[in-house]
């Protein structure tokens, strides 16, 4: 048994998870507010991270400007995506809104296509030390940033879904749109800030993602891999979504480690945390934190 | 008859479309070029290009059409689809060029046991999969040799998916057979994503070389992790997934991948006619093409000279044509000496060429450094045939 | 009148609780076969659970009922349309994108024998004589309700009053020999709580089938049901005749309001609530 | 009978709310409201009655924007609140100016506690009266209070309370109630109906009121309407209508002659209808 | 959802409950379909190879999408696995064959059954899990599923897959499309005829209540657990069935072409058809499958216009495929059989039915 790589690919799972949580995230605020599955998510990140790295390469800014840059357009990005293609879809059918944002991905993604191209972009060296050694692993200095944002955006959502009014707008407008319009909510600003929000946070993913495996369109990919982790922790839990994050890096680190010592099956790091999802479902129905279907008569 | 219609199969919007955008445009201007000059004596290749983004329906709905305006020849492009046309070509008699270079296409006539299903209609230029993964092995054992590692360790990386698995055997066999110690494969999952885990695992094992049978963004995110892990393995690429794109997003060090033509900036008798393709269309004008482009030229030009003696003997018909890829021995298309590499194709043996190019690339100071190190030929060994 | 007939359903030291909340504290009663049995009582009493606990939704942590001598605690809900439970809903609960039709039909689940190859080959397996045999009794049923008119729109876009009535031919579809009624008046005119009342009573006494109605309205709650139970805060507090609890102090006080307005004016407030 | 009693002597600034004439329809072919006619007067309670199916809902819905989400949009006629038209105004903004609907079936928001669904009915006030007001809320309602859990586990009528309760949190002008009884204990209904008397009294909230007990609507009410198949078929002061023989027989029950018993009616039925 | 209404010819012209339940609304109705399957069977005669590969492929695809509107339309559950079944339908079909030696016009329908036990035992999760947890646990399965075929060699041939033979019926090769095409057909019509039937029977309204209100199905006699299991293993069956019929259409299966793409397209088939309607998913499978070809041609015609768009031809392609899907549901977020019952609506009923 080695103990060593055991424990490196624990903490790799660790960190990595973590940024599956932040993108997990995303889907949640989104499934929260409006109980849309967004499945042009992988295509958010992508695009943040395309912008960050416009303003980086072509336009020459410093990293940090570059940045806030890309996330205020992602915001404005999101509102304007949400009033174009979402807004008339409000009190629709949601499996349909769920299919415009499929369709908002194949058009999103052709769009990047022809703007960026389809080879991938180095993102230039942003820190001083490209990465750091945590518990004798090597890690991207990126993660640490993705880590810091990600912490204080959870703060931030859970003290908004706690306290303010618009947290419970929210929810409301989740549960039942004609209710929260009875109750003088704007379903539309709802929606707004729900998909502006999302957008923000998947500019940060987005970033991350691009820092440590350059900028291609392909990594919508991620958007995908992220469903098992949303799923784990809960589609309605912010918490849920970092938690099953954590869990579904470090399970695909695990199954990495069984299957590359012991088992040389191959292709246990994609496969096995479906096992793993399936199992946690049966047991825990509703994910570890997302909260339970009144089931009432 | 004044023109001939022949399919034209490209990916430029769907997940392969890194390399696509590249050899798609170089069959297409090659055939423009074609029809400038005159085409095939006389006759024009009226080519339709049409981005079916890596959907297999989307290929197949695609052929039928052509097929009924008429199609006799295919200028193909993926795994998924070549392997849903094979039977369909055969039974049409639709010559089919593509660009994925499975070692089981190069059995037309099912020779070899292992074969599946002979693919007497399928034709590619340069090297199969595993003719360039052997070609890769046995440059690393003498490398090996070179460098002094005793006992070299070889690992096979990539998806399980018929891709990357097409050259895992055969080049595993002939690892062996070099005297490397062959290790239990890897797989890395063929989208983009952290691979921190594999790298950890490919290091844990000591292997020192690394087939890596994936592409894009798939490759680039394992060469990035892999170097941020620091493990002291060379990696070498299959051909799509060397390029100077790849090692430069990647930000590789001594990346090692086989080529079957010159690079674009390389001087060959035959890049003349190359530079004055990419001319016309003004592919070159904002970015340097890959190499695949290059063999997107030389695939559209094959085709071109087959075509020809397919006039000339008997008239243009997919079987026709099938006949002329067999005519000539060491064949080069005029013009093209020193870009595409001679070739051969015989009635049951499709491989036409067994020369690999060996290079290594790294990313240095902000730009991109290709040397070509070797240049192996293998034998043509009959139990090689279609594997 | 039905004073002494054999028991259906009896109930046995019920106690239900959720978390800290005891819905039902130690109830027992039971219903004759052939009665009007209603229970009434403030609201939160545990109505709904006592219900709920018979159909099978909530377990109770302690008691027993049983139905026609067997016990029903541990039988899986699915199994009380078979053995002849019906029931309606407080908060609606129809097929909301399914035909008023289809809803009914729905009720006849356990009576129709065919399945899904049946089902698909329809013409062969005798799956449309045995549907087209149901659909008569369906029918019969509509018109019994007075729903023709509804009978192809989707339930969900019913009133609230109709939607109550579909429930209720959703549940006599069931060939129930005992039927549980939740709140069968609630947004109902007077007129309409009469021909509801109507319903009940021919259902009851054509059909012989055994009604359970929770109900507010006293007035309805008098004239039809044969015995009457109060809960409140869970707790069985009266049970018996009509009269004989209309009677009791506590009733009168914790569900009726003020003693002194109910004995100036019985009548109308009777009538009006 | 059979026409509209149009508004006598009535200005412009005592009707708080007028609906003029307005048709409602579903799905672009199911014709619902045809051309509704209704004032509800500042400071006063009006009593809307009618048959299941008539449209009282809906018409409550109309007037408060809500029919986009089923499919439905108001074709013809308008709807007048303070002088100001609504008819097409977004839900959110009607609110704002003051119109508060209790929607039948409550529509209170299942998975979330009663507290919070309290602060959601004062979504559009400062949060500064927040707390006062739901203090005021367990004041009229004491039950809730003791309920810490989710209020989609509350029995019927303690979401009836929770309901009426969330109006009163968003301080409306004017307040709508589908069914307020609905599902209530009888004391419980006295109660309502004491505690919309009083607000009506006693902060000046005017009231639009959906009953189906009519008993206790139209003493409660001063004015009332009762309308059928889309359409006002009969108005008139509570009193008026109190003292009305048809409304006496299809509402109120009994016309003078001695309260008929449920258990006698059985199958004889004499239908009247006013269209 | 709001509620579809099914508006009705003005008047009820039926006579008996047998009228009243037969699968058509009109006499017309019923003769319109008669003559369009008519016209289909003589189609090979007159029409060319891509037209008839287009009416076949959307033929095998509209057969896996309506049983994918059986386990979404009619019981609720979203699956986004459902290419994995319909893969496990193409191998299964051809490993029958291959290692049986059995018929191949016997295999196909036994892939079917193979996949529906398949189906069920991916379908378990469903007996626990509701709405969007279970679109997550099949997306579970997609992966398992697609793991599976690579690896297995024994069964699927592993990545480099297997071939699948040609269909011969009664000594004729079905080698040709034209041939195919009736075939094809064949199981189109069984499949559509058995769905709408499944529909007006016991089984498929009992799907359709748990969709609704599963609490009050539960106590209206429906055993929850066996109807969510069972939809899965219906909704399969269709899944394999199709994908049987596309590996001996291909000739040859590769693990390639099942991916969660395929599977998002089959939602997307459905969701643009009409959820829980029949026709809807035939309608949905044209729209999807035609749309790419179609925004091919109109970006060609462009580019012939506006010769500066031959370069983003392939992107305009796409982006139009996108916004085309885009558009559609904002302008009819319910379906295309929405659409066309609204419209027959306004023909009898225009301006106001009741
Ligand atoms: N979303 C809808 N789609 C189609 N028809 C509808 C819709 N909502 C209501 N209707 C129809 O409008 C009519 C009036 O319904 P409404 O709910 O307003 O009645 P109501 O007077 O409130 O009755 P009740 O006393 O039973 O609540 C009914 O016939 C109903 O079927
Ligand atoms: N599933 C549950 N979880 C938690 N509490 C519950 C649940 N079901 C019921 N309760 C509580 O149990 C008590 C009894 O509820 P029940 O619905 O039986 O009342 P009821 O007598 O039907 O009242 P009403 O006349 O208002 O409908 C209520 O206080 C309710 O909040
Ligand atoms: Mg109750
Ligand atoms: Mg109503």
């Amino acid at each position: 048994m080695n103990w060593d790589l055991l424990f490196q690919l624990l903490i790799n799972g660790l960190i990595v998870g973590m940024l599956y949580g932040v993108v997990a995230m995303c889907f949640v605020l989104i499934y929260k507010s409006t109980q849309v599955v967004n499945f042009a998510q992988g295509e958010f990140l992508v695009l943040g991270a395309w912008v960050c790295w416009f303003f980086i390469m072509k336009m020459q800014l410093p990293f940090v400007l570059a940045f806030l840059f890309a996330m205020a357009f992602m915001t404005i990005f999101g509102i304007v995506v949400q009033m174009v293609v979402l807004r008339p879809l409000i009190g629709e059918p949601i499996i349909s809104v769920i299919m415009v944002t499929i369709g908002l991905s194949i058009f999103m993604q052709a769009l990047m296509n022809w703007i960026f191209g389809n080879s991938a972009e180095r993102f230039p060296a942003v820190f001083g030390e490209n990465t750091v050694s945590i518990g004798g692993l090597q890690v991207e200095t990126a993660y640490l940033m993705s880590l810091v944002l990600s912490v204080l955006v959870m703060g931030l959502f859970y003290y908004f879904f706690k306290f303010s009014r618009y947290g419970l707008a929210m929810r409301a407008t989740a549960y039942n749109q004609q209710v929260a319009q009875s109750l003088g909510i704007s379903v539309k600003q709802v929606f707004s800030m729900a998909w502006a929000i999302s957008a923000l946070v998947s500019c940060i993913a987005g970033v991350v993602l691009g820092l440590v495996n350059a900028v291609s369109n392909s990594l919508a990919i991620i958007g995908i891999k992220v469903f098992p982790a949303v799923i784990v922790g809960g589609l309605d839990s912010i918490i849920g979504a970092v938690v099953g994050g954590v869990i579904i890096g470090v399970l695909e680190n695990m199954a990495e480690f069984v299957d590359g010592q012991f088992l040389h099956i191959g292709n246990m790091y994609t496969v096995a945390p479906f096992y793993v999802l399936i199992i946690i479902l049966m047991i825990r129905p509703y994910g570890l934190f997302g909260t339970k279907d009144i089931e009432r008569i | 008859e004044d023109s001939v219609f022949v399919g034209h199969l490209v990916d430029y919007t769907g997940p392969t479309s890194f390399v696509s955008k590249f050899y798609g445009p170089g069959v297409r201007d090659a055939v423009d070029y074609i029809n400038s000059t005159g085409g095939i004596d006389g006759t024009k290749i009226e080519m339709e290009t049409i981005d079916y983004a890596y959907k297999v329906p989307e290929a197949i709905a695609n052929y039928k059409k052509w097929k009924s305006k008429g199609m006799i020849a295919l200028q193909g492009w993926g795994t998924g689809d070549t392997e849903a046309l094979i039977s369909f070509v055969a039974k049409d008699e639709v010559p089919v060029w593509s660009a994925s270079y499975s070692g089981h296409l190069t059995d037309p006539t099912g020779k070899n046991p292992k074969t599946a299903k002979p693919a007497p209609y399928n034709f590619f230029y340069g090297p199969s999969y595993t003719d360039a993964c052997r070609a890769l092995v046995q440059w690393a054992a003498g490398d090996a040799k070179e460098k002094g590692i005793d006992k070299p360790k070889f690992v096979h990386t990539g998806d399980n998916h018929p891709y990357p698995n097409a050259p895992k055997e055969g080049c595993a066999e002939y690892a062996a057979e070099l005297g490397l110690e062959v290790l239990p494969p890897v797989v890395v999952p063929l989208g983009p994503g952290d691979f921190k885990a594999q790298c950890l695992t490919i290091k844990e094992s000591g292997a020192n070389y690394a087939y890596v049978g994936n592409l894009g963004g798939s490759v680039i995110s394992l060469l990035k992790s892999c170097n941020t892990v620091g493990a002291d393995v060379t990696y070498m690429g299959n051909i799509w997934a060397g390029d100077y794109l790849t090692i430069e997003a990647a930000e590789a060090k001594d990346y090692v991948f086989p080529t079957a033509t010159p690079f674009w900036d390389a001087y060959a008798p035959g890049m003349d006619l190359v530079y004055k393709i990419a001319d016309m269309s003004g592919f070159s004008k904002d970015a340097k093409p890959t190499h695949h482009y290059i063999r997107g030229v030389c695939s559209a030009f094959y085709m071109k000279e087959a075509m020809e003696w397919a006039k000339a003997n008997g008239g243009l018909t997919g079987a026709n044509i099938k006949q002329g890829m067999y005519a000539k021995k060491d064949w080069v298309p005029a013009g093209l000496e020193g870009v595409c590499l001679p070739s051969n194709w015989t009635a049951d043996d499709h491989r036409g060429s067994t020369v690999v190019s060996i290079n290594k690339g790294s990313f240095e100071d902000g730009g991109v450094n290709i040397e070509r190190i070797a240049e192996m030929t293998l034998p043509r060994r009959d139990d090689w045939v279609g594997y | 009148m039905v004073q002494s007939g054999e028991l259906l359903l009896e109930a046995k030291g019920i106690n239900l609780r959720f978390g800290g909340i005891r819905a039902l504290t130690d109830v027992s009663f039971n219903v004759r076969k052939g009665e009007v049995f209603s229970i009434i009582g403030p609201n939160g009493a545990g109505k709904t659970s006592m219900l709920n606990c018979i159909s099978g939704r909530y377990k109770p942590q302690e008691g027993e009922i049983t139905y026609k001598g067997r016990s029903l605690i541990g039988r899986s809900i699915n199994d009380r349309a078979a053995i002849g439970i019906g029931r309606t809903f407080q908060n609606l609960a129809l097929f909301g994108h399914m035909s008023v039709l289809d809803n009914i039909m729905v009720g006849r689940h356990h009576l129709l024998k065919n399945n899904f190859l049946t089902g698909m080959f329809y013409w062969v397996g005798g799956a449309r004589k045995e549907e087209l045999e149901h659909r008569r009794a369906v029918e019969d049923i509509i018109d019994f309700l007075e729903i023709q008119h509804v009978r192809n729109e989707p339930a969900g876009t019913l009133s609230y009053g109709l939607r109550k009535r579909v429930e209720l031919a959703r549940a006599i579809a069931i060939n129930p020999d005992l039927i549980l009624l939740d709140e069968p008046m609630a947004g109902m005119n007077l007129e309409e709580k009469e021909d509801m009342a109507r319903y009940i009573l021919d259902l009851n006494e054509e059909l012989g089938t055994t009604v359970v109605m929770i109900e507010h309205d006293m007035g309805v709650v008098m004239d039809i049901s044969n015995r009457v139970m109060v809960l409140d805060f869970g707790k069985k507090i009266a049970a018996g005749l009509p009269e004989e609890v209309m009677a009791d102090e506590h009733v009168r006080r914790a569900y009726l309001g003020e003693e002194d307005e109910l004995l100036h004016d019985e009548e109308g407030e009777a009538a009006a609530l | 009978m059979s026409s509209v009693t149009q508004l006598k002597n009535q200005t412009q600034e005592d009707t708080i709310l007028s609906v003029n004439n307005i048709e409602v329809v579903f799905n672009d072919v199911i014709l619902v409201l045809r051309g509704l006619n209704l004032n509800a007067k500042r400071g006063q309670i009006t009593a809307l009655l009618g048959a299941n199916g008539a449209g009282k809902s809906t018409t409550l819905k109309a007037i408060a924007g809500l029919l986009g989400s089923e499919d439905g949009e108001i074709t013809r006629g308008d709807v007048v609140y303070n002088g100001v038209d609504i008819t097409h105004m977004p839900p959110e903004k009607i609110v704002r100016n003051g119109t508060f609907l209790v929607m039948e079936g409550r529509g209170i928001v299942q998975d979330m506690t009663v507290i919070e669904n309290l602060r959601l009915g004062a979504f559009t006030q400062p949060q500064a009266n927040v707390a006062g007001d739901i203090e005021k809320v367990f004041s009229y309602f004491p039950r809730l209070k003791e309920r810490t859990g989710l209020a989609g586990y509350l029995s019927g009528g303690e979401q009836q309370m929770l309901a009426i309760g969330r109006a009163l949190m968003a301080r409306p002008k004017l307040i709508m109630m589908d069914e307020p009884s609905m599902g209530l204990s009888p004391l419980l209904v006295k109660e309502v109906f004491g505690i919309i008397k009083r607000l009506n009294r006693e902060l000046g909230i005017s009231v639009l009121l959906v009953e189906q007990n009519a008993n206790m609507a139209l003493q409660a009410a001063d004015y009332g309407y009762i309308m059928e198949n889309g359409k006002i078929v009969l108005d008139g002061t509570a009193e008026e209508l109190m003292n009305n023989e048809d409304v006496k027989e299809f509402y109120l029950g009994g016309g003078g002659q001695e309260r008929k018993s449920f258990k006698n009616i059985k199958s004889f039925k004499r239908r009247k209808r006013w269209l | 959802m709001s509620h579809v209404p099914h508006p009705r010819p003005c008047g009820d012209f039926r006579t008996s409950y047998s009228d009243d339940t037969s699968l058509f609304r009109t006499r017309f109705e019923g003769w319109s379909i008669y003559a369009g399957i008519a016209a289909l069977l003589v189609a090979p005669l007159f029409l060319n190879d891509y037209y008839i590969s287009q009416m076949l492929m959307i033929g095998i695809f509209a057969i896996a999408a309506l049983g994918l509107n059986v386990l979404v339309g009619f019981t609720g559950q979203i699956s986004l696995g459902h290419s994995a079944f319909f893969g496990f339908g193409a191998f299964a079909s051809a490993w029958i064959n291959n290692t049986t030696g059995l018929p191949v016009f016997i295999c196909i329908p036994l892939a079917g059954v193979l996949t529906t036990a398949v189906g069920m035992i991916f379908g378990i999760p469903a007996a626990r899990l509701k709405g969007l947890y279970l679109a997550i646990a099949t997306l579970a399965s997609q992966f398992i599923l697609q793991d599976f075929f690579a690896r297995a060699d024994w069964f699927s041939g592993g990545s480099s897959g297997s071939l699948a033979e040609t269909v011969n019926f009664l000594g004729i090769e079905l080698d040709t499309d034209q041939k195919y095409f009736y075939l094809v057909l064949f199981w189109v019509i069984v499949s559509f005829l058995a769905v709408s039937n499944l529909r007006r029977s016991r089984d498929g309204r009992a799907l359709v209540a748990v969709r609704d209100h599963y609490l009050s199905a539960e106590i209206m006699g429906i055993n929850l657990t066996r109807y969510r299991i069972l939809s899965f293993g219906v909704s399969s069956f269709f899944a394999g069935l199709g994908g049987a019929l596309y590996g001996h259409y291909l000739g040859y299966v590769s693990v390639e072409g099942f991916t969660i793409l395929l599977s998002i397209q089959f939602l997307a088939m459905i969701i643009i058809g009409g959820l829980g309607s029949v026709t809807g998913s035939l309608l949905g499978t044209i729209f999807i499958m035609l749309l790419p070809q179609f925004m091919e041609e109109a970006a060609s015609a462009m580019a012939v216009v506006f010769p500066a768009m031959e370069q983003g031809k392939a992107y305009i392609k796409e982006m139009s495929v996108g916004a085309v899907i885009i558009l559609f549901l904002i302008f009819e977020p319910e379906g295309l059989i929405h659409r066309w019952r609204m419209i027959r609506a306004s023909w009898k009923l225009y301006p106001f039915s009741h």
